[in-house]
């Protein structure tokens, strides 16, 4: 990465080989009983520029997988590139798409393949299981891998991961005296939170800015849950019987 | 592995309706390993102003009692308490003074000053280890768990908070916070000021 | 010294890695990859292969960029930072670890499952970087399987963790990191092996792995014994994480704990560790009841020694 | 590798030293005394760069007792812990820093407590009822933490000590052989064989 | 020496649970400002009794631009000790701190002493509650009760007749505002007339407390102790 | 050591960097001081000078203060722009302002801004860079309007329009295509306005609200949150807590009511009452 510092002491110079670059931008997946929310803001930035401020982070993979990609933008895009390839032959060789589960997998041998040479990417799987609950699993960038119920990567993940323990695991909550904290939250509850950590990262982060996208995964068969009442809700899905994806637009600041 | 690091900690202060609440953690750690759980980084200066001092843990006591001594011979020669706003210029000029050798300190202040009207109005600031000073409207916060603090404090606080709901949201900030950090936890303390009287209260927190 | 050796023993590693990747090159869009195999496909020809960046020495280019110790900002940050523990004794073998990742001073996350289950009847622990124990004990698990099948008969404990041993030695010098111990029952009774990154291999009866692996050697040492019961040495490896979770940065959020008996490994619970330093583990087996933390159990008590006319 | 251990019980603070003075891969010599009695009710063990750590302790030691001559009366154990923090605060100002870590174990006759500082190489002080420094504390730590009682006999507490050399003789590469004990209480400071 | 013996009375006894400490105020007047003492002030109001250290209270006698020069040092000197030990420096040490100063003062050609005695009411650990006199030589010593300034010689007389062992506070407060009524050039004994201050332990925290009384407190003080102005009968008679 | 009066003799104190050196050798780094990457400009214009600034400060990548003040004062009539390390330009254009005062009642006549900007360049030439303050500053005195930038080294220029800090050349950009000489005063604001408006958007380093500070001969005008184009839009929710959500383990309250107002705490404040 070029030194962007203006007021640097000249260093000796030393010709390395550095293939990488920190694109900045956060990610954030959370897993509800029966859909899942992956988003991410739209900014890519180097030092103290902004390359563009509509890049996006999050593909929808299949009707039931959502990819979310953040670290090194050129890694990121061939990286979804190939996993998307490999879900076509997939597809091809099984005429159906790739479980949950498996494309985890996947990722984890694409991943590791490149132990000695990785991606600089911190992905983040959400989507819908073959049992119908959400899920969300997230990746180290040399392939290390866990389900979760919610986690955040990228520039702003340690702005936002401990709102969300809060918030969404009640992590140091006492339940009021006779009650007990949901195991899942509503759909509706989970959109607001998630716009929420964007904002308040974007205040704090100067990487973290311009837009947000927001894919929400649906099992099958489930109803809407609200999503139908959000504002410029618009729907990805290729069928209308399986897995419904829809994604949800907001602005952030731009500053 | 930075130097601010070496022995962890974290502190928050926080504005509320007449009020104020500053917290910090209570490790004192060297590097991974945890040595005490009672490590106060929090001190009184005056009855409404408190100082919280997270970093270098030597520096912690040095700047501890120096302050005390700077702030006491205030007292003795203006035969007045100091006020916070006096207080922050005092840390920020203490620390600018060392600007090419620095105290490993980001000092956080929280106090109620008094109006010229007579009444108390809160009062937060701090200041980085060369003391630039930082005076916020709603919250400041420095140490290990800085951007996690940042991070938290920006989703939960609102303003005109109550003590006791102030009291809540400070301790659930800095809980969430120091529990996502390596370095600091070991439990928390939290004290709220308010016109007529400072509440402090040590928080059932993580223990690892 | 280490750093003489790695520049004449690379050499040869690397040649290696040349041409496998060479091989990978081609691999990636060769027929097999339209078909079932797709995913785990290249592992079927016995040894994966991996890329490495075009450039005369790749071991010092994946150290700058993932080393964190080295620089500090660098970027790709390998979780570090863990305490596992195993123990045999007359009752099988308990297997204990924490659930905390870092990266820096970052808690990335606090629900890792760091014992790995490799089949029914060997478990891996996970220290170092969690994407090498990951995938080569999932690895090591796919040719447990196979030897199963080509030899009717479970494969042992030992020539399990010979295997995984050998298979990262080859690798050594490359940048892996793992200190796992492979745990298990076969014919010969309980046993464990620990093995790690640089080609170690040792058998024995206790073993600590990980930065916190002091604090809980510890206490577990203090209670080890060969004729434990079942329940004292659930509560001996508890306790022992508790211990690590409790004193190390790196280590805590929640212990994971097995047991291997003949019939196979059980999952025996996982255990908050801030909870058991107020609570203690709960209502289990073995269970001395209240929290473990210092301040818990000393509630009460004082040094001052105030003469006893004082007191009066 | 130095190791100092501190423990205190019922009315009394144990301090316990390796005995060894090495250098590079050499035991110079195995009957070093490490712990300074510095004023009736106070023990100071130390350990660091060889060299600092007699330099500093005997300054420590001449100005405490220059305290006691002067004042008629000996510092007490938190005021004497605070001036020796300071000194090595000061002195990691100087051209030469002193690297030494300290534990100070002292016996208030004010109000009969003991009490236990420790005390590292940046001036970092905190009071706690158990201590080490080395790296025998990785693993004694945890020791006590599971075995430490505030209210513990003499005897109960040399037998949590003697668990604590046992762990870390075993465990720890290079482990020094022999330990020198002291204990301070109401009665004063005294040398212990273990 | 001279100054000391013309300047206001100050009188102070040990009791076993506290110490007190009272002065006559010599300046006095309607047109004096006294807006800032009504506050208490930090260093007391008037011109008599001063807070040394939160352990520590003074009273001088002498000329006063002195006093208020050895009050600072006494308080730097007590903040240093402070920075040092991070202990509240024990009382004797105190007196000593200020007696080689004024000691030093007496040595060199030049350098005038410092017209000016004090009495510090203390308390520490070592030697609990404690009351010392420090003279313009250096020489200093400990009392259980003792006068410096006006008429000190009929208040020492005083004292010693009626000082007895294991005072308690509440007595001793008695016996200083006897003494004092008797001692001072005045006839009248009243707020404007008198400083007073009290060192105790707090109850709660058991660590030492100052009070420096307010006019208003030394009246109510005065008229409880059945001492109040133009009341000289009453106050023969409790004697 | 602390002298024994709290005013202590001016100047820097070197005394930790022994120490600081000492640390860094064994390995620990030390750590960065506020910074504010900032957008800050100055134009002339027909009667005087505009000076502009954005209002966030930065600690890495992550905002420390989201309205800070980045135009402070010299004097009445003379006011300064920093960027760079925040506590340099706070501290710096503070020592500068009191001399100028000084200087001003010495010589009995209204400050110059040249005397200004040479107190500032010598003092940061003095300092060989390592007091890295980069500023803007701007005044009108006895020679009409004047307007300079001073490098964390002590170079200085004399131009009719400048800018400075990460965002200088969005700045530039904007005063380069759409200056002009003699403009009005409110030409003046909005193009300063713009200026900076492009800093904040399009430089990760600056960001929040507008500051402006107008100077002519006869008034000086500060601005302060001018335009305020990144005001946070409300939360999705509230995040109130229910009272009792967070347990504790012990409490105690300190009465500030009662008469005696303080407990004591080991010398901490004194009682007097």
């Amino acid at each position: 990465m070029p030194d962007m510092v203006p007021m640097s002491v000249a260093q000796p110079q030393e010709r390395q080989f550095n293939p990488y670059s920190d694109n900045g931008g956060t990610i954030l997946a959370v897993a509800g009983a029966n859909f899942s929310v992956i988003a991410g803001d739209t900014r890519q930035s180097e030092g103290y520029s902004i390359q563009t401020r509509y890049a996006p982070k999050v593909f929808r993979l299949t009707d039931k997988a959502v990819l979310a990609v953040n670290g090194f933008a050129a890694d990121g895009n061939m990286f979804v590139k190939k996993v998307k390839q490999r879900l076509e032959w997939y597809r091809h060789a099984h005429s159906k798409d790739m479980p949950l589960r498996a494309v985890a997998r996947l990722i984890q041998s694409m991943l590791y393949a490149r132990r000695f040479f990785p991606y600089y990417v911190y992905n983040i799987l959400g989507g819908i299981e073959e049992d119908g609950s959400g899920a969300v699993y997230s990746f180290d960038p040399v392939g290390s891998y866990e389900r979760e119920a919610c986690r955040a990567a990228g520039a702003a993940s340690s702005l936002v991961q401990p709102f969300l323990d809060n918030q969404i695991y009640f992590k140091n909550q006492t339940p009021a005296p006779g009650t007990s904290h949901p195991a899942h939250l509503a759909l509706t509850d989970v959109l607001a939170l998630v716009i929420d950590s964007f904002t308040s990262a974007t205040e704090r982060h100067i990487e973290v800015g311009d837009g947000l996208e927001m894919y929400v995964v649906l099992a099958k068969g489930s109803p809407l849950q609200g999503l139908e009442l959000v504002q410029g809700v618009q729907e990805m899905s290729t069928t209308t019987d399986g897995e419904r994806v829809f994604i949800v637009r907001r602005n952030l600041k731009r500053d | 592995m930075s130097i601010m690091e070496y022995n962890g900690g974290s502190v928050i202060a926080m504005v509320g309706k007449d009020c104020v609440a500053i917290a910090s953690d209570l490790r004192l750690g060297n590097q991974a390993l945890g040595i005490s759980s009672n490590f106060q980084k929090i001190f009184p200066v005056t009855d409404r102003i408190y100082v919280g001092l997270p970093g270098l843990a030597t520096d912690v006591t040095t700047l501890r009692e120096r302050f005390r001594y700077r702030v006491n011979m205030y007292t003795i020669k203006e035969e007045r308490e100091i006020e916070p706003e006096t207080f922050a210029h005092l840390v920020s000029s203490t620390l600018y003074e060392h600007r090419f050798g620095p105290y490993f300190i980001e000092p956080v202040m929280a106090g109620l000053s008094k109006t010229p009207s007579g009444g108390l109005k809160p009062f937060i600031a701090a200041t980085d280890l060369i003391g630039c000073l930082n005076f916020a409207k709603d919250f400041v916060v420095a140490g290990t768990a800085s951007s996690k603090l940042y991070g938290v404090a920006e989703g939960l606080w609102e303003p005109g908070l109550e003590p006791e709901d102030l009291f809540e949201t400070i301790s659930q900030t800095i809980l969430n916070a120091v529990d996502r950090d390596a370095y600091s936890g070991w439990g928390c303390i939290v004290h709220v000021i308010t016109k007529d009287k400072v509440v402090s209260r040590t928080l059932k927190g993580r223990m690892d | 010294m280490n750093t003489f050796a790695d520049r004449f023993s690379t050499t040869g590693a690397l040649a290696e890695l040349r041409k496998a990747q060479k091989a990978a090159d081609e691999e990636e869009f060769s027929d097999a990859m339209w078909g079932s195999e797709a995913g785990f496909g290249s592992l079927a020809k016995g040894v994966p292969t991996f890329s490495v960046p075009n450039i005369p020495d790749p071991t010092a280019f994946l150290r700058l960029h993932t080393d964190d110790h080295a620089d500090p900002t660098c970027k790709i940050k390998i979780s570090h930072g863990t305490t596992t523990l195993a123990f045999r004794f007359q009752g099988g073998v308990i297997v204990a670890v924490d659930s905390r990742a870092t990266a820096g001073s970052y808690v990335a996350s606090g629900t890792v499952k760091k014992v790995i289950e490799i089949n029914p009847y060997l478990l891996g622990t996970m220290a170092g970087g969690a994407a090498d124990c990951q995938y080569w004990e999932t690895y090591l698990g796919m040719h447990c399987r196979l030897h199963e099948l080509r030899n009717r008969e479970r494969i042992s404990v030992s020539a399990a963790s010979k295997y995984l041993s050998n298979l990262v030695y080859s690798y050594k010098g490359m940048g892996l990191s793992m200190g796992t111990m492979i745990c298990g029952w076969d014919k010969t009774g309980p046993a464990v092996f620990y093995v790690d990154s640089d080609g170690t291999r040792l058998k024995g009866d206790l073993f600590s792995v990980g930065s916190g692996s002091t604090f809980a050697y510890g206490v577990l040492d203090q209670g080890y014994r060969w004729d434990l019961t079942d329940e004292e040495a659930q509560e001996l490896g508890r306790r022992s994480i508790y211990a690590a979770g409790h004193r190390d940065a790196f280590s805590g959020n929640t212990c994971n704990l097995y047991h291997v008996k003949e019939d196979g490994w059980k999952f025996i619970g996982n255990y908050d560790i801030s909870k058991m330093h107020y609570d203690g583990p709960g209502n289990v087996l073995g269970a001395t009841g209240g929290g473990y933390g210092y301040e818990l159990r000393v509630e009460g008590l004082s040094s001052a020694n105030p003469p006893v006319a004082a007191q009066a | 590798m130095e190791n100092l251990f501190a423990i205190t019980g019922k009315g009394y603070v144990i301090v316990a030293a390796d005995t060894t003075s090495a250098r590079s891969i050499v035991k110079m010599k195995v009957d070093e005394d490490k712990i300074k009695v510095l004023s009736p009710h106070l023990l100071m063990a130390y350990s660091g760069e060889p060299g600092d750590t007699i330099q500093f302790s005997e300054y420590v030691e001449r100005n405490i007792r220059l305290f006691q001559i002067r004042n008629t009366y000996p510092l007490g154990p938190s005021a004497a812990a605070s001036w020796i923090r300071r000194s090595l605060a000061e002195s990691l100002r100087s051209r030469k820093p002193y690297a030494v870590n300290l534990l100070l174990g002292g016996y208030d006759t004010n109000k009969h407590e003991p009490h236990l500082f420790w005390v590292d190489y940046l001036g970092t002080m905190t009071e706690v009822p158990f201590a080490a420094h080395g790296y025998g504390s990785y693993f004694v730590l945890s020791l006590l933490d599971r075995y430490h009682n505030p209210e513990a006999s003499l005897e109960e507490g040399l037998a949590t000590l003697k668990r604590c050399i046992a762990e870390v003789t075993k465990r720890v590469v290079v482990s020094p052989g022999q330990y020198k004990v002291k204990v301070v209480d109401k009665d004063g400071a005294r040398e212990i064989e273990i | 020496m001279e100054a000391i013996s013309r300047a206001g009375t100050v009188l102070g006894v040990l009791a076993k649970d506290g110490v007190v400490l009272a002065a006559e105020k010599k300046v006095t007047g309607k047109l004096l400002d006294l807006s800032g003492a009504k506050e208490g002030g930090y260093g007391g109001s008037g011109e008599k009794i001063y807070l040394l250290n939160s352990n520590i209270i003074g009273g001088v006698a002498g000329i006063t631009s002195d006093a208020n020069s050895l009050v600072n040092y006494a308080r730097s000197a007590a903040q240093r000790h402070l920075l040092t030990y991070n202990e509240d420096i024990p009382v004797e040490l105190l007196a000593q701190r200020l007696c080689d100063m004024k000691q030093g003062y007496t040595q060199y050609g030049g350098l005038r002493p410092f017209g000016v005695s004090l009495l510090y009411a203390g308390y520490d650990p070592h030697y609990q509650f404690q009351l010392y006199h420090s003279d313009p030589s250096g020489n200093y010593s400990g009392w259980k009760a003792t006068c410096i300034g006006a008429n000190n010689g009929t208040a020492q007389s005083l004292l010693k007749q009626e000082y007895k062992d294991d005072l308690e506070v509440k007595d001793a407060i008695g016996l200083v505002l006897r003494t004092m009524s008797k001692t001072m050039d005045s006839t009248t004994l009243g707020s404007e007339k008198l400083e007073f201050a009290v060192l105790t332990l707090d109850p709660t925290t058991k660590e030492p407390k100052a009070k420096i009384y307010r006019p208003a407190e030394i009246d109510a003080l005065l008229e409880s102790e059945g001492l109040a102005k133009k009341d000289e009968d009453t106050a023969k008679r409790s004697a | 050591m602390a002298s024994s009066s709290v005013y202590s003799s001016p100047g820097f104190d070197f005394s930790n960097q022994l120490r600081n050196n000492f640390l860094s050798e064994k390995g620990l780094p030390l750590p960065k001081a506020t910074s504010t990457g900032t957008t800050i400009v100055g134009c002339l214009f027909e009667d005087g000078i505009v000076l502009g600034a954005d209002t966030r400060a930065t600690e890495g990548p992550i905002v420390a203060d989201k309205n800070c003040e980045k135009i402070h004062y010299i004097s009445e009539s003379i006011r300064c722009c920093g960027a760079g390390t925040a506590a340099d330009t706070e501290f710096t254009t503070a020592l500068i302002s009191s001399n100028i005062e000084l200087h001003a009642l010495h010589t009995g006549r209204k400050p110059r801004v040249v005397t200004a900007m040479t107190m500032l360049k010598q003092m940061l030439f003095q300092y060989q860079g390592h007091i890295g303050a980069a500023l803007v500053l701007g005044g009108v005195d006895a020679t009409g309007p004047n307007l300079f930038t001073i490098h964390p080294h002590g170079s200085t220029d004399k131009l009719p329009y400048v800018t400075m800090g990460s965002g200088s050349l969005a700045a530039m950009a904007v005063f380069e295509s759409s200056w002009r000489p003699n403009m009005s005063r409110d030409e003046a604001l909005t193009l300063v306005k713009h200026a900076i408006s492009a800093g904040i958007f399009n430089d990760l380093g600056s960001g929040s609200n507008v500051d402006a500070c107008i100077i002519t001969a006869t008034h000086t005008e500060m601005l302060r949150n001018v335009e305020m184009p990144n005001q946070r839009v409300e939360k999705e929710k509230k995040y109130g807590f229910r009272r009792g959500t967070t347990a504790w383990k012990r409490e105690t309250v300190k009465s500030l009511i009662v008469e005696e107002e303080i407990t004591h705490v080991l010398g901490e404040a004194m009682d007097t009452t």
